[in-house]
């Protein structure tokens, strides 16, 4: 049989995360490209089928239901927003399609929307924000106030950053929350500095961190307190500028500066550079390299594309693909991984898209996510 | 040839309803044909209000919005039967159009239009804090309907097919009642006021109310959209409350022919599919649609449909 | 007048009714009895559309109360006049114009026997349509019947507009200058008609032809700065110095 | 001074306008009649540049015009009085005079006009404040023509002016065309009051179904019974 | 609410106002067209967008603020010019619904060209020179940026008011938007007064867009949120009251600014909340004629 193996790659190719999306697609030709030039599977070439979901729930469903009832597609992989990943998810389940999702989020994890067939090979803010709270609370001050975004992934944020800071002893000045999408923030700022914390954890994401970075900075926020936020996206930060940006510090999936202390992002960078031509793979794009690639992997060791035999081989997958090592925890398929704490740079830059100073990593460990048994998991 | 479409426009429903019957052999996918379905229908309610009162809406999302959300926290969180929980979909829409329309209708033209869109997103706010039953921005999951009992005979719901034929009849029943609203007196008062409100109230008519009663029907039928278009994508998402799928409405209407029966669903149906068929190829697909939307607008100034009626010279009345 | 024994059909005390600071109707109290013809005169501005306005609901008065067949309608609304069979031609043409001359008449006709249905066919109520026909041969529109009513001219509109009063039974039948922008010869037809109404109904009309008025009515009033300034007969009236002097002038 | 030829005119597919020819000779005032519907208005819209499709030939001073936009006609010297009166809704009274002459480029000084205009309409000086259209219909009326006026344009067209207005009015207003015309001023005037209108008229045209069915000198068209019983009685 | 003094107090008014400014200076704008046209110009966030990107692409090509604040509402106007002259005066006369797709189906056009042409991350932009940095006002310190952008929205709104106030301008505008037909009758070349009147607004748009751009990111989709609420702000004051447009952008702004002090999570609605609230009282919006605008 040399038909082809399908991954549905639902992402929203246009609208505020666009940028994001498109370099997930770019890094996910990638993986499809590596895997048909290794031959395949079985002499089965792989391809990947891109669909705009528009960073809409509604699109985002059809679109799947497009993928699984026309196209037939094998297994999905992709998303780029909470809302988006939980609404494919969703049609996935009841199709018993297998979905590997590369966006963060919570409630994925736990069991009421998890089901045998998600994977989730983006951390989640639970990890993230935990990660950037273990940094900067023993380091800048105890004295927190949240600006977030209100919807649930900003509430996940703050959620996972308390969480880590309670054990440190730190306390809630005030958790500030904004609307979605807001393109103001000075309304909030003057209060924030009244206030007077130690550390400002912006709790949201793309252009509304822009947006807040940039304002914080006009209204001279940053003399007085840090400013930190829990994704600190490395294409957020090329569209906000240094200025903007200068002096704060999140926490990141993948940075390609990652290449002098490890290998595998070496060879990516590389892969990725030669593809097209000498641009280097953002964090949200290389998570759509190894969302794709750790499918088509376990393709080849499940010697199947049977759904279940696929699923068991992810489960059992140990995987150093771009970032170091990782693997799925049995219980609620968490891709357990580093997270890479960064800071903003304003001068010394190399290049255009030497962005970041990288802080330090934080290892690999469950113990830093909620357990099974919080999460509703029976193991 | 006239004389068929003369035969048509009389037997507008049937003759919609066999349409429809082989319409998702023509689309590229089903999911596709049931989203047109389901706008189609929306926007029908929308232009009744819209294109027969001419009352601009941008609110109507809401009622999309509501029923879908009833449909589905009856289903998800009551465990309703699948009937019952349209039942309360629909009903919902209506009673939130009584209290939308009751303080809307007190206002005029392009206010009237802002006063629903800000009681929109009043309604959209709404939802979107009741996060422990909505799911507020990740939306209202595990709408799950898999088997489908009619008449004590199980179907599988899962069949893309079968969901297609359960949700056109529900569409058809729709479309029926909407024509016979159009061709009742209430019809020719509801132009007559479109026309002049001034008169129409010194004809005996009570405007206000006669407005308020077809906000009502508009938001119920909107709502039946919005019911099914829970139980076809097993999810609610909070975009079904933002104005922008209020616009959409708006725009289907016009882009097919305002206050024509067909148009609207014309509208709906060439523009999902051409943004479904544009996305695919090309990520530039706003521009493309963009200028679509220019097009029609310079060079079919009534809508598609319209523009077709008025050159085989059927839209006499604008009836058809 | 001569029936004194009779309750007056409509009966205004003391009607006002200002715009801001001006006082475009003071205390106006007058009686009108069921089957009369009554034309109400005045110099442009005096109040007269004021009046009729106020009479069939499309406002209420300031102050001051309306007797419709000795009911108090005071405040009630426009449509609830229409109903109790209270009915105006407006001065300024008012029709529906994407309708078509014929639609126009049937909708204002349907209020009696088809308001609000929603389930049956208009069709399938006969009464309306062919009131609506009936009317349009009376004003002579019978051969525009299908033309959109836009395109009308002014004169052909007029007579629409009549026909529409007409189209909802009214008992008492308000004109505000019906014959306004009619040629002679369709005056001539408007007054026919306005005679045969008047048989059969009560009539108010406001006029500025001072002809047509004369031949036409046995009682007049005449209004001016807002104010009841005189009330008689067409002699009586033409022989009044002060209605000569800021209305009729010489001729 | 005003001459059209063989003007033919649409609105949509109906041909309105078959074929009139009249003219119009400085300082006279020349009537237009006929029934409801006849075109009377239809040939002052289209003298004014109004109607979408039209076709003949106009000319003003031996100045053809056909193709001309409405503004540009305006500045030839042409003054319409629209039947509705179309008083633009929230001006003011002072408002809608200025806007007479708002095109021009050497207005003048605008109480000064306003002054003259109150010799003849002194209501509308009382008014000057008030809104536009919430005066009654015959102060509307006298609105319109004092902001055609107001110009001093070559020739009026007047489209039933002396509609709604009452009669000591209507008088004085006959008077004042022929005030104007004594002034000057040529008048073309569609009027339903054939009886006044004639009787300040030098001549007369009956428009009927789109064409010119008859004309003559006014005094003869007063003594022509026929005529009279047609089309000008009560 | 612990912590509030009446710095406090006067700081956020302050930010409310400056975040008014642009909403009076985009809702001015969108009334003059609507006001005037009746055309309900929904590229007006686009061209807002476009302002933005071109006051960052002229700023790059000059390396001049004020230059760039000179050339940019002049592309925008010009861009606007032609948008009505080929696009929107086909339509007059046809209502407010077919203007409004169509500005519509524009908006999408311009977005797409801007995503072509600058990339769909957007352009970073940055402060002028001379304004960065913070001032104390008396009661804490505010941003030099924003005290500005407060003073040039006054220096523009004032401009536009007399224009409409005491020019004969005005005077043609509010006629012809009432009725075309009588001022082309009296002598007006009204289809002249509508392309300048709609190059005027999107020239209004195009300076908001680019005074805006050093507070916010620049990007494609920067249009559509600011375009919702410049309706709303439009309603509030009043369709075409210009007067109306720039209290309701004040008010708006302020009222924004005093929910994110308390109720930070209902900002957002605050201002759809304040619309309806305003047009049930009072159904033509605070500065909008009773009975106009059908
Ligand atoms: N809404 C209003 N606001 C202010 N003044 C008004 C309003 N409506 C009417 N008026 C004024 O009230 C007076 C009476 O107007 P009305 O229309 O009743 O006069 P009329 O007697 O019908 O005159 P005509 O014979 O000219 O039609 C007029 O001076 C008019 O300007
Ligand atoms: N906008 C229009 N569209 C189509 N037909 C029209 C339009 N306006 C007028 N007509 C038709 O053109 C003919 C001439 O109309 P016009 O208004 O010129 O008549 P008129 O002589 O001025 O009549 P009146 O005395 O009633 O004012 C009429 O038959 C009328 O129905
Ligand atoms: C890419 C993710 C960080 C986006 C986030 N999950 C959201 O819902 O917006
Ligand atoms: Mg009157
Ligand atoms: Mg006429």
């Amino acid at each position: 049989q040399s038909e082809t193996i399908k991954i549905g790659f639902p992402t929203p190719l246009t609208g505020p995360f666009s940028a994001e999306a498109q370099d997930q697609v770019k890094a996910a030709e990638l993986a499809i490209k590596e895997f048909n030039d290794a031959g395949g599977f079985n002499g089965r070439k792989a391809e990947l089928l891109v669909r705009d979901d528009k960073l809409n729930p509604g699109e985002a469903a059809t679109r799947t239901l497009e993928l699984i009832e026309k196209d037939k597609v094998n297994y999905v992989v992709g998303s780029l927003s909470a809302a988006t990943q939980l609404s494919i998810n969703a049609v996935c389940k009841e199709r018993k399609v297998l979905f590997n999702s590369i966006s963060q989020s919570d409630a994925i994890n736990e069991v009421k929307d998890w089901s045998v067939y998600t994977f989730h090979e983006a951390l989640n803010p639970t990890m993230t924000a935990g990660a950037v709270a273990r940094y900067s609370i023993p380091r800048y001050g105890k004295k927190i106030v949240y600006l977030t975004a209100d919807y649930a992934y900003g509430h996940e944020m703050v959620r996972a950053f308390e969480r880590a800071g309670k054990e440190m002893g730190a306390t809630t000045l005030a958790d500030i929350r904004h609307p979605l999408g807001a393109s103001d923030y000075s309304a909030f700022l003057p209060r924030i500095k009244a206030l007077n914390p130690d550390i400002l954890v912006l709790c949201n994401f793309g252009r509304d961190l822009v947006n807040s970075a940039k304002q914080c900075t006009d209204f001279g926020l940053k003399s007085s307190m840090k400013i930190v936020t829990p994704v600190l996206l490395y294409t957020a930060r090329l569209a906000g500028g240094p200025e903007a940006f200068e002096g704060i510090l999140g926490g990141t999936s993948y940075y390609w500066g990652l290449e002098d202390r490890i290998p595998t992002a070496k060879t990516f960078n590389d892969a990725f550079r030669k593809m097209y031509n000498g641009q280097v793979p953002s964090d949200y794009g290389a998570l759509g390299y190894a969302g794709v690639k750790t499918v088509l992997t376990a393709v080849k060791n499940a010697k199947s594309t049977d759904t279940m035999k696929v699923v068991t081989a992810l489960e059992n997958l140990k995987y150093d693909f771009y970032k170091g090592p990782e693997y799925y925890r049995k219980c609620d398929h968490q891709a357990v991984q580093t997270v890479i704490i960064v800071e903003s740079k304003s001068k010394d830059m190399k290049d255009k898209y030497d962005v970041f100073k990288i802080l330090t990593i934080e290892p690999t460990t469950e113990k830093n996510m909620r357990s099974c048994a919080e999460l509703g998991h029976k193991a | 040839m006239k004389s068929f479409f003369q035969l048509i426009a009389r037997h507008r429903v049937l003759a919609s309803t066999l349409f429809l019957m082989i319409f998702p052999f023509i689309m590229p996918y089903e999911a596709l044909a049931i989203n047109i379905l389901i706008f189609g229908l929306f926007a029908m309610g929308f232009n009744l209000l819209f294109g027969y009162m001419g009352l601009l809406s941008f609110g109507h999302a809401a009622f999309l919005g509501i029923g879908s959300y009833l449909t589905g926290i009856g289903i998800v969180h009551y465990a309703m039967p699948w009937g019952a929980a349209i039942l309360v979909g629909v009903i919902g829409a209506a009673i939130g159009g009584l209290l939308m329309g009751f303080l809307a209708i007190r206002t005029r033209g392009i206010y009237f239009s802002m006063v629903t869109l800000a009681l929109g997103q009043i309604v959209f706010y709404g939802f979107y804090k009741a996060e422990s039953l909505t799911g507020g921005e990740n939306g209202l999951r595990g709408v799950r309907v898999d088997t489908f009992n009619i008449l004590g005979m199980p179907v599988d719901f899962l069949n893309p097919m079968i969901k297609y034929y359960i949700i056109l009849f529900f569409v058809v029943i729709a479309m029926w009642l909407i024509s016979r609203i159009l061709n009742s007196p209430l019809g020719a008062v509801m132009e007559a006021i479109r026309e002049n409100e001034k008169r129409a109230a010194a004809c005996g008519f009570d405007v206000t109310r006669t407005k308020l009663l077809v906000f009502v029907l508009s938001a119920a039928i909107c709502g039946l959209a919005g019911s099914l278009r829970a139980l076809h994508l097993s999810i609610v998402p909070i975009d079904s409350l933002h104005y922008l799928q209020s616009g959409q409405a708006v725009m289907m209407s016009i882009l097919g022919g305002m206050g024509t029966f067909f148009g609207p669903f014309v509208g709906a149906a060439v523009m999902l599919y051409l943004e479904d068929v544009v996305t695919t190829f090309t990520k530039h697909w706003m521009a493309v649609i963009g200028l679509v939307f220019m097009f029609f607008v310079l060079f079919f100034p009534q809508g598609i449909w319209g523009t077709i009626l008025s050159k085989l010279n059927l839209n006499q009345g604008s009836k058809s | 007048m001569s029936s004194l024994n009779q309750t007056p059909i409509l009966e205004a005390r003391n009607v006002s009714k200002s715009f801001g600071k001006f006082k475009a109707l003071q205390d106006v109290s007058t009686t009108f009895m069921p089957g009369t013809l009554t034309a109400i005169i005045g110099p442009n501005g005096a109040g007269k559309s004021t009046f009729f306005n106020a009479l069939s609901g499309a406002f209420p008065p300031s102050s001051g109360q309306i007797l419709f067949n000795g009911k108090d309608i005071t405040g009630m609304q426009q449509h609830e006049f229409a109903r109790i069979g209270i009915s105006k031609s407006f001065q300024i043409t008012n029709v529906f114009k994407q309708l078509t001359v014929h639609e126009n008449v049937r909708v204002a006709a349907q209020m009696e026997t088809a308001r609000y249905n929603f389930l049956r066919n208009a069709q399938s109520y006969p009464e309306p349509i062919e009131l609506a026909d009936q009317l349009l041969r009376r004003v002579n529109l019978e051969h525009l019947r299908n033309k959109k009513t836009g395109d009308l001219a002014h004169g052909q509109q007029r007579a629409l507009e009549i026909a529409m009063a007409l189209a909802c039974n009214p008992s008492l039948l308000l004109l505000d200058e019906p014959t306004a922008g009619m040629s002679p010869e369709e005056t001539l037809v408007m007054m026919d008609l306005i005679r045969t109404l008047a048989n059969e109904r009560t009539v108010i009309l406001v006029e500025h032809k001072m002809k047509l008025i004369m031949g036409l009515c046995k009682r007049i009033i005449v209004l001016h700065h807002g104010e009841f300034l005189a009330e008689g007969t067409p002699e009586e009236i033409q022989n009044n110095a002060e209605v000569r002097r800021v209305y009729l002038g010489q001729g | 001074m005003l001459r059209i030829e063989n003007l033919n005119a649409w609105y949509d597919r109906s041909h309105v306008l078959q074929g009139v020819s009249l003219e119009v000779n400085k300082g006279e005032i020349v009537t237009l009649m006929g029934r409801n519907g006849a075109g009377k208005t239809t040939t002052l819209r289209s003298l004014m540049g109004l109607l979408p499709k039209r076709e003949g030939k106009t000319t003003i001073d031996g100045t053809s015009f056909l193709d001309l936009a409405a503004h540009e006609r305006y500045h030839l010297g042409l003054a319409y009085v629209p039947e509705d009166r179309r008083i633009v809704p929230g001006l003011t009274v002072k408002e809608n005079l200025e806007l007479g002459v708002i095109s021009k480029k050497n207005r003048g000084d605008m109480s000064a006009l306003v002054d003259e205009i109150a010799e003849t309409f002194p209501r509308l000086k009382e008014r000057l404040y008030q809104d536009g259209t919430s005066m009654s219909g015959g102060e509307q009326q006298m609105l319109a023509i004092a902001r055609a006026m107001i110009a001093k344009p070559k020739v009026i067209l007047l489209d039933e002016p002396s509609e709604g207005i009452m009669p000591v009015l209507v008088e004085e207003m006959f008077e004042l065309f022929a005030k104007l015309k004594q002034q000057g001023v040529t008048i073309l005037l569609v009027e339903q009051n054939v009886q006044q209108a004639l009787k300040i008229s030098d001549r007369a045209y009956i428009l009927d179904q789109g064409q010119i069915v008859f004309h003559d000198t006014a005094q003869n068209l007063l003594n022509n019974d026929e005529i009279q019983q047609k089309y000008c009685a009560v | 609410m612990t912590g509030l003094t009446f710095e406090l107090l006067c700081m956020q008014l302050l930010t409310g106002i400056a975040l008014g400014s642009i909403y009076a200076l985009l809702a001015l704008g969108l009334c003059l067209v609507f006001g005037m046209l009746n055309v309900v110009n929904f590229a007006h966030g686009a061209f807002f967008m476009v302002g933005a990107f071109m006051g960052v692409y002229f700023l790059g090509i000059t390396g001049n603020f004020w230059f760039s604040l000179i050339l940019t509402p002049i592309a925008t106007g010009v861009l606007g010019l032609l948008t009505e002259r080929f696009l929107v005066r086909p339509l007059y006369g046809r209502g407010i619904d077919y203007p409004l797709l169509l500005t519509f189906g524009l908006s999408y056009v311009l977005i797409e060209a801007m995503r072509v042409t600058f990339g769909i991350e957007g352009l970073p932009s940055v402060t002028p020179d001379g304004l960065k940095g913070t001032m104390d006002v008396g009661v804490g310190f505010f941003p030099k940026y924003r005290l500005f952008l407060i003073a040039a929205t006054a220096v523009i709104i004032f401009a536009v008011w007399f224009f409409i106030q005491k020019t004969k301008y005005g005077l043609i505008i509010k006629a012809g938007a009432a009725d075309q037909e009588i001022v082309k009758v009296l002598g007006v070349d009204i289809a002249k007064v509508w392309l300048m009147v709609f190059g005027l607004g999107c020239a209004i748009a195009g300076l908001s867009g680019i005074l805006a751009s050093p507070t916010r990111s620049v990007n494609p989709e920067m249009g559509i949120p600011i375009l919702a609420e410049s309706f709303v702000v439009t309603v509030v004051g009043g369709m075409g009251s210009p007067v109306g447009a720039v209290v309701a952008g004040l008010l708006v702004g302020v009222v924004y600014s005093m929910t994110s002090l308390f109720f930070p999570d209902l900002a957002e609605l605050s201002i759809f909340v304040l619309m309806a609230v305003v047009l049930l009282i009072r159904p033509q919006g605070l500065f909008g004629k009773a009975g106009a605008m059908g």
